[in-house]
């Protein structure tokens, strides 16, 4: 018997990731390595951009008439303050107030989708069909991530896996706290335009604490107040207006 | 004394039987067990194949050779990363590259020699593969109408040399893919060079201006994101030292979304729109005058070409606005460095008359020996004594003269389409492919003999040809082969062998042999991210070591030579004039949606379907089709 | 055949005719199961909906049927606490239709969920601040308690009720019926409430998210009166829909009456509050979030009008008909506003479903179209057809309407 | 959610909400546990047939349910509200006349017996020498039920309850069960021709308040046909009995088949 | 004669009970033979320590059970050992790797890391795998037919009483221990 885990102070680390839209070209390479780090199967054969299971989704935010195109890839944004934690019936979904990592448990969930419907960046993926892999490409598969079933909810979860890794590393080094060089999710570390950055923003010296409060960073939606962990960076203050906006106003 | 039971002593019993196990561990730990079995996964993860580590090696799917970290478990890859420092990708991956341990178990690998008769496939052994292969050389040899050739996608490994021993042998022909995309138009440029023969680079982090009439500069085209991070990086300097990259292009693609300027013009018409800029150049005296002065010959006969191409002419035949292409002009004359690329390597070559005016362009903006340095090329062994075919282009294929084709591995058919290959086969030819798929070309074959998946076979890896500097990356395996896998070098030994005909020994070790020999360059290793100048590795056994870790040599700066190049050659002005003076063309059909599909030999991993399946962006281009173009 | 199954002194069409009346039912029920079966088998890829439409028709039609449903509770309501005893006329039918509309509800939802063998972990690991938690306690709960109420109607045929046991069971739980009714009003407001919680505590869709009074969003009150008001229309349009397809009367005129005015009262009140909701949430919550309401209805067909029609046409017209005594007094136009008052809340619970997951968040979103597959259509049929079916058996087997004899014997 | 479960968190919320449903919980399963215990109760203590026919009068037009007394015009038009339970009725205790027996009257071709004390479902009961009672069923309901009837008499042996079923009997479509004007032990079955049908031990002294004799039962029977009459023209499309017209014997064929059933148990007083 | 209503209750209670508590977990459970026999014992008295062969690495990660290379550094040949036969016949020789029953086989989504309990906070092997190193035979490997785990990770009792502090695996035993210690976790700490 213990008492509430809530607790209204922001988490002792906060990891975060920037994606500077200057460099996104778009290019699909954040997403794939994210499902080949986390065992995310094939699409199926009637999968479509709306049924697939996709962590990373690259968005094409287009302006108007011929002017340059912005893509922005949209993992789950890792609220402080999240949408979907409180709405889950059965606790599937964890805010950790360690690591301010939004965690969803796909064996807890039991596919009611609720969370779906109340997450504005539609990062979440349902799992339509039953994962399948050809026999061969099963060997291939990351073991440091368990696979999930049919029938549940799934999104990324800041390659928690690297970051359980790298505190064992630190554990086995008698080191109380992780080294930052070994916790990077598989996204950033496959961009090949370096687009996305990573990092602890708790830490004030850090790369990331530094980007957050630069004037061209920006979070999407911000209206909502949902706090997220995903910042945006843009040169252009066209696209930090166009990208931070909430709702749009015409379809 | 009769026992006499009632209903009523069954409930009680059925009472106490339904309180005796509500009483015993038969709910709870049924619950508790059931619960597991719900969560239990469909596919049981993995067990790791034994103890983490990083590999490195490069990526031999498309030209870009990116470096790849690989983690692997034992021997098992089960993801890769980029490498930052890298000299030939510079952190550059792509999706291909991320999925390039999917490959070797990819469901349309053969792991046998196949024949293909009348649509059927038929599995044979590899004695009945090789007696073909030499049966073929043989009849190649005794009917001069039916040659031998071989089509080698990545000249210059060991394997290369045994193709044009055997071309030389029995009077074939060896034939290299063309340069497609911006390296074809590099050539074109460096052709017209009169000092001795020419090899351009792009080096982007010189340039202030890119013009891509259609070549997917931001996306597609050489190393990935190598543009787009330069730009990036740039935008955040002063307004002085930005890059922009302006795409001119018939359809919308990725590149043109991103461009800082998307330029929609009327396909076929880059001539046209190119000659107009070098008008505007000229007429308002902004082209590099000095460059113009001491590097290029026939100035006047351009000048006098490009003057027909008013701005208002211009917007007549592209449908781009005269005031777009003097903006255009102004601006590329006023951001110096400039430099303009040309062709989609997935959408056929442009034509010598617009490869042409293109460079012009790049001469009028004195791109060359700046933002289009001059490289040389990666040290190769010499042929020596033996007898081995010079690479030919497939234009000295004859329609109808092939009786035995072969594929290497290596050959994308974005590189070489079927149809044009199909035109050059004789009837009842032989195609042999050593693809390991059964897709692109390898489906073509009508005997597989599928060779070493990617990552299967220790391969070196000559960089893009439009890299500013030669880079040769090393690829040591990561994945065994089948075990029975016949090795393509081995099965044509063999059958040469059984042909009566002889081949030079391979030379093992040559390249390396070359490479210490050239002193040039330094070797990257990436596992300590540190460079290694090549004079100083000590014996050819320290440099294969290095090889084993995937490292990479890049060349040393070369010098600038002497001599001009021609901004006409002789009897152009009136073929560029006709070119440039036509009709609008239809558009050309996208070969692929994913990037670098069309220019990579293997088929993408199955779950690329989740770039091409469940998310928008990878579907064909939108038509973007100006009004001038449509009427 | 089965004449002493029926109660005395009703009339119903012979046996045969009956079951012929079901086979269209019954061919729903098998379909509908057979697409069941589909999406347990093969997956919920059988359906339309997706990740981004993650609800779809039939969420929208739990929501509308527990609605509709709330007859049984508020009808329990008026005649055990209130003690307005003409509803006994409609009691015993009111329960039925609970029943069948609450254990569809929870039938399709079970299909819904991707992994119903795990619902029950809401139960061993519920999240209280959920909304569904809450719903899905209360309507589990509050089934079993329609399943007691229904109990004694079963009870009381004819037949059973020859077994002294069962008819003194059926005593006794008459007896304590106040208890239940009470339960179910109780677990009823709750998730009445909590369904229209479900969408007013998003707050990532300003579209849905609503104000809070204390810990429940607008929408949880507006949800629980939208049902209590439309329950009684509800139990009016299917007496006298049941009056006209078996050709009887069932109730006289005055129970009409008697629920027609309740509902319309609480139609004015429902709508008064909705239209102040309304106006908070174009003024002040929508704004706070920096989304203006009128980009909601910039999506054609879901313009202004639906908004409209929803507050005015389908709520206030209603319940100003309802109200009227003239109105009231020809009974195709009493039917008509209850139907109107019913419809306003389906298009209450379509809005809340369907354009709240339609509308665009992210500003490169678009409007997005969804469309149910057949699997999902025959599976809300086959609800269709359990109800029909489960509601013409207890028609001809259970006294549903006490006073139906006595207005049969007086001609 | 239980202390059990390792993820259970002990806060306000969970208190509130898990407390509460457990309440419901509790309370909604406590009180079903109530009712099925009193009905199993109920049922030990021999109460299922009164409770049985307290809710089958609940359910009685207001016809069937008048007041003996206002039967003989001693009240008017007033209602019985204990079940016609005379025993405790303090009405009844105030207006009771004596009960001598009356001579046997034909009222309107109906006999009331003298030797007979009548039940308001229509059975009779005379008591005879040997301390038993037997049961029959009265001129107007014998008549009512016709000649082609099947009875289903209880065993030897069983317990009848007052006003619990006596015996239960079929004609045509008509199934009804005749309330039983005594409590008792079944002693031998009669039939049809043997002048009763149940001979019956009662249970203690007899008491005969409840039933009627003589004037009164006269004027039950004369209410009855007139009840009778209401019921059958209640039939769509049904002729009436000839009005004022002596009965047929057999009247059960003045009444259509699908309204046997209902007019039968109108008459024997079975919802 | 009648029968009395608690022995009529007990006739059904007793035989319930008895299914329950001593048939039930016959049913549930079957029993599974490892592949080779295993002297822990022996190894340990020739002075190895359990991270000899189940070590963790330097990056953190747990070593398992060892792969066959190990096992061949000392048995590479055939000796007068049935068992060291079998291991070199059947696995050493054609470079097969054993398949081990793992007594302590965890679902897909646990994620156990020894680093953090081993090296960070000095547990004993013992503390959670009992006294294992002093068998001198594989215990038989017992399988719970509907999870598919070993009866270790529930503990020898069905009704989990009177365990020893190392019976039992399940992820309430692993509670209980980060509790006393208050290391609260969030799910993603142990899952994964």
């Amino acid at each position: 018997m213990h008492t509430s885990k809530h607790t209204t102070s922001l988490p002792a680390h906060r990891y975060t990731l920037v994606v500077d839209l200057d460099r996104c070209t778009g290019c699909g390479a954040c997403g794939t390595a994210c499902a080949v780090e986390n065992n995310i199967p094939p699409a199926a054969e009637k999968a479509t951009e709306r049924t697939g299971t996709v962590w990373m989704r690259v968005h094409e935010a287009a302006a108007a008439g011929d002017g340059p195109s912005t893509f922005v890839p949209i993992p789950c944004q890792q609220c402080d303050n999240p949408p979907c934690v409180d709405v889950c019936p059965q606790r599937a979904i964890e805010y950790d107030p360690r690591t301010g990592i939004v965690a969803q448990i796909p064996v807890r969930c039991l596919g009611c989708r609720y969370c779906m419907v109340a997450c504005p960046y539609h990062t979440r993926s349902f799992n339509w069909w039953t994962p399948e892999w050809p026999e061969g490409m099963k060997a291939t598969l990351n073991p440091d991530v368990s696979i999930r079933t049919r029938g549940v909810v799934e999104k990324c979860n800041f390659c928690v896996q690297r970051l359980q890794a790298a505190r064992a590393k630190a554990s086995a080094a008698g080191q109380a706290e992780i080294d930052p060089a070994d916790y990077v999710p598989a996204c950033v570390e496959a961009c090949p335009s370096r687009a996305l950055s990573f990092g602890d923003a708790a830490d004030e010296k850090g790369e990331v604490a530094r980007l957050a409060k630069d004037p061209e960073s920006f979070r999407l939606l911000a209206g909502l107040g949902t706090g997220p962990k995903v910042l945006y960076r843009s040169s252009d203050p066209a696209v930090r207006e166009r990208l931070s906006r909430t709702g749009v106003t015409r379809g | 004394m009769k026992l006499e039971l009632s209903r009523r002593d069954l409930f009680l019993a059925g009472g106490g039987a339904v309180a005796g196990i509500a009483l015993s561990p038969v709910p709870w730990k049924l619950l508790d067990d059931l619960s597991i079995w719900t969560q239990q996964p469909p596919t049981p993860t993995p067990r790791p194949a034994g103890p983490l580590a990083f590999r490195f090696t490069s990526c031999a799917l498309c030209p870009a050779s990116c470096g790849l970290k690989a983690r692997c478990f034992g021997a098992q890859p089960v993801g890769f990363a980029a490498v930052p420092g890298h000299p030939a990708s510079d952190g550059g991956l792509c999706p291909l590259g991320l999925t390039a341990h999917h490959l070797a178990k990819h469901p349309l690998r053969a792991n046998h020699p196949e024949r293909v008769s009348g649509g059927k496939r038929e599995r044979i052994d590899r004695a009945a593969a090789t007696a073909a292969l030499s049966a073929a050389l043989a009849a190649c040899g005794r009917d001069p109408k039916r040659t031998f050739a071989v089509v080698d996608g990545r000249p210059g490994r060991s394997l290369s040399r045994t193709y044009r021993a055997l071309a030389a042998a029995t009077g074939g022909l060896y034939v290299t893919p063309p340069a497609a995309g911006a390296a074809l138009s590099l050539e074109a440029l460096a052709k017209r060079f009169d000092g001795g023969a020419l090899a351009l680079g792009v080096d982007f982090s010189k340039a202030r201006r890119v013009v891509s009439f259609g070549t997917p500069v931001l996306t597609d085209a050489g190393t990935p994101g190598l543009l787009a991070r330069l730009r990036a990086e740039s935008r955040r300097r002063p307004a002085a030292e930005r890059i922009e990259v302006i795409q001119v292009e018939a359809t919308r693609g990725r590149s043109a979304a991103l461009a800082d300027r998307y330029i929609p013009i009327a396909p076929g018409t880059e001539a046209a729109f190119a000659l107009g800029l070098a008008h505007v150049l000229l007429d308002e005296k902004l082209a590099d005058a000095a460059f113009l002065e001491a590097r290029t010959t026939g100035l006047a006969d351009f000048a006098a070409l490009s003057a027909r191409f008013a701005p208002a002419l211009v917007e007549q035949k592209t449908g781009v606005g005269a005031g777009v292409v003097t903006a255009l002009a102004r601006d590329l004359a006023a951001n110096r460095p400039a430099l303009v690329l040309g062709g989609d390597p997935t959408a056929g070559p442009l034509s010598g008359e617009t490869e042409a005016a293109i460079a012009a362009l790049n001469l009028l903006l004195g791109a060359p020996f700046g933002a289009l340095p001059v490289r040389s090329e990666a040290p190769r062994e010499t042929d020596g004594d033996a007898k081995l075919a010079a690479a030919t282009s497939l234009d000295a294929l004859p329609d109808g003269s092939v009786g035995f084709l072969l594929l290497d591995a290596t050959v994308a058919e974005g590189m070489v389409p079927w149809a044009r290959l199909e035109r050059a086969l004789a009837a009842d030819a032989l195609v042999v492919s050593f693809s390991p798929f059964r897709a692109g070309l390898g489906e073509k074959a009508t005997l597989l003999i599928p060779g070493p998946a990617p990552l299967e076979e220790s391969i070196e890896l000559e960089g893009p040809a439009d890299a500013p500097f030669a880079t040769l990356a090393f690829a040591p395996a990561l994945l065994s082969p089948p075990k029975d896998l016949a090795l393509p070098e081995e099965i044509l030994r063999e059958a040469a062998e059984a042909a009566g005909l002889s081949l030079p020994a391979p030379a093992a070790g040559a390249r390396s042999a070359a490479l210490l020999a050239a002193r040039r360059g330094r070797l990257y290793d990436p596992a300590a991210a540190s460079f290694v100048a090549v004079g100083d590795v000590a014996s050819p056994d320290a440099l294969g070591e290095l090889f084993a870790r995937g490292a990479c040599w890049v060349d040393d700066a070369t010098p600038e030579p002497k001599g001009r190049f021609a901004l006409l050659k002789d009897g152009e002005a009136p073929r560029l004039l006709e070119t440039a003076l036509g009709a609008p063309t239809a558009l050309p059909a996208s070969l692929a949606s994913l990037p670098r599909v069309a220019v990579s030999a293997a088929p993408p991993s199955l779950l690329l379907t989740k770039l091409t399946r469940e998310t928008a962006l990878f579907s064909a281009p939108a038509a973007a089709i100006p009004t001038a173009a449509r009427a | 055949m089965d004449d002493t199954l029926i109660g005395r002194g009703l009339k119903r069409t012979p046996l045969p005719r009956f079951l012929l009346w079901l086979v269209p039912w019954a061919a729903l029920l098998a379909l509908g199961l057979y697409a069941v079966y589909l999406c347990f088998a093969v997956g919920l890829n059988q359906t339309n909906m997706d990740n981004r439409f993650a609800f779809g028709l039939w969420i929208y039609l739990d929501l509308t049927v527990i609605a509709l449903g709330a007859g049984a509770f508020f009808t329990g309501f008026l005649l055990y606490i209130l003690k307005k005893k003409e509803l006994k006329a409609v009691i015993n039918s009111a329960v039925v239709i609970g029943f069948i509309c609450y254990s569809g509800a929870v039938g399709i939802l079970m299909v819904d969920v991707g992994q119903p063998l795990r619902a029950w972990f809401t139960f061993w690991h519920p999240n209280v601040h959920s909304m569904l938690a809450e719903v899905t306690f209360c309507l589990t709960l509050y089934l079993s308690v329609l399943a007691i109420e229904y109990a004694p109607l079963v009870l009381k045929n004819r037949r059973l009720k020859e077994v002294p046991g069962l008819l003194v069971l059926e005593n006794q739980l008459h007896k304590v019926m106040v208890v239940f009714a009470g339960i179910g009003t109780l677990l009823s407001f709750f998730h009445q409430g909590s369904l229209g919680g479900l969408y007013g505590v998003l707050r990532g869709n300003p579209f849905a998210f609503r104000e809070h009074i204390g810990i429940w969003p607008t929408t949880f009150f507006l949800f629980i009166l939208s049902a209590a008001a439309v329950g009684p229309s509800f139990i009016l349009l299917t007496t006298w829909l049941v009056g006209k397809v078996s050709k009887k009367r069932l109730v006289s005129p005055e129970v009409f009456q008697t629920l027609a005015k309740i509902s319309g009262w609480l139609l004015l009140v429902y709508v008064v509050l909705k239209g102040i909701d309304s106006l908070v949430w174009i003024n002040s919550t929508s704004p706070k979030t920096g989304v203006q309401v009128s980009s909601f209805y910039a999506h054609p067909p879901f313009g202004t009008w639906v908004l409209f029609a929803e507050v005015v046409l389908l709520g206030l017209v209603p319940a100003v008909m309802l109200l009227s005594r003239r109105v009231r007094a020809r009974t195709g136009l009493l039917v008509l506003a209850a139907a109107m008052a019913c419809a306003g809340v389906v298009l209450n619970r379509y809005i809340m479903t369907i354009q709240t997951l339609a509308l665009p968040s992210l500003p490169f979103d678009s409007f997005l179209s969804y469309s149910p597959s057949w699997q999902e259509i025959a599976a809300f049929l086959a609800v269709l057809g359990y109800g029909v079916l489960l509601y013409s058996i207890s028609f001809r087997w259970l006294n549903l309407f006490p006073e139906e004899r006595e207005l049969a014997t007086k001609g | 959610m239980l202390p059990g479960n390792t993820d259970f968190i002990l806060d306000p919320a969970n208190v509130i909400f898990l407390g509460a449903f457990a309440l419901v919980l509790v309370t909604a399963l406590g009180t079903l546990a109530f009712a099925i215990v009193s009905a199993r109760r109920a049922v030990a203590r021999g109460q299922a047939a009164s409770i049985l026919w307290h809710e089958e009068f609940e359910e009685l037009p207001a016809s069937a349910r008048s007041c003996r007394h206002a039967l003989t015009g001693e009240l008017p038009g007033r209602h019985c509200e204990r079940a016609f339970d005379c025993k405790g009725c303090e009405t009844h205790a105030r207006l009771v006349a004596d009960a001598k027996p009356l001579p046997s009257i034909d009222t309107g071709g109906f006999f009331v017996l003298a030797d007979r004390l009548y039940h308001r479902g229509h059975a009779w009961l005379k008591q005879e020498e040997d301390g038993t009672v037997t049961l029959g069923l009265d001129d107007l309901a014998t008549r009512l039920v016709g000649k082609s009837d099947t009875l289903d008499l209880p065993a030897v042996g069983e317990r009848l309850a007052e006003n619990g079923p006596a015996f239960r009997l079929k004609a045509g479509k008509a199934r009804v069960r005749v309330v039983s004007p005594v409590s008792g032990e079944v002693v031998e079955t009669g039939g049809l021709g043997r002048g009763f049908l149940l001979r019956v031990r009662p249970d203690g002294p007899l008491d005969t308040r409840a039933l009627l004799s003589g004037r009164e039962a006269a004027a039950f029977l004369s209410r009855e046909l007139d009840r009778l009459q209401l019921a059958i023209s209640g039939a769509r499309g049904v002729p009436a009995l000839a009005d004022g017209g002596l009965p047929v014997d057999d009247l059960s064929k003045a009444i259509p088949e699908e309204d046997r059933d209902r007019v039968l148990g109108e008459m024997l007083l079975e919802a | 004669m009648k029968l009395p209503a608690p022995v009529s209750f007990a006739v059904g209670l007793v035989p319930a009970l008895a299914a329950g508590w001593l048939l039930f977990p016959r049913l549930l459970y079957r029993t599974e033979a490892q592949p080779l026999p295993f002297n822990h014992k022996a190894h340990t008295e020739g002075g190895m320590g359990c991270a000899d062969c189940h070590a963790v690495a330097e990056n953190g990660r747990f070593a398992g059970l060892p792969a066959t290379e190990a096992c061949a550094g000392c048995h590479a040949e055939k000796g007068d050992n049935a068992g060291i036969n079998a291991l070199v016949a059947s696995y050493v020789e054609p470079g097969r790797e054993v398949p081990w029953l793992v007594h302590a086989r965890q679902p897909d989504n646990v994620y156990f890391p020894h680093a953090p309990h081993v090296t960070g906070d000095k547990l004993a092997c013992a503390r959670c795998h009992g006294p294992h190193g002093e068998s001198t035979a594989t215990k038989a490997y017992v399988v719970n037919r509907l999870s598919g785990y070993s009866r270790d990770i529930w503990g020898p009792s069905i009704a989990r009483v009177g365990r020893k502090e190392w019976q039992g695996m399940k992820m309430s035993d692993c509670i209980q221990c980060h509790r006393a210690g208050g290391r609260e976790s969030a799910c993603l700490d142990c899952h994964k």
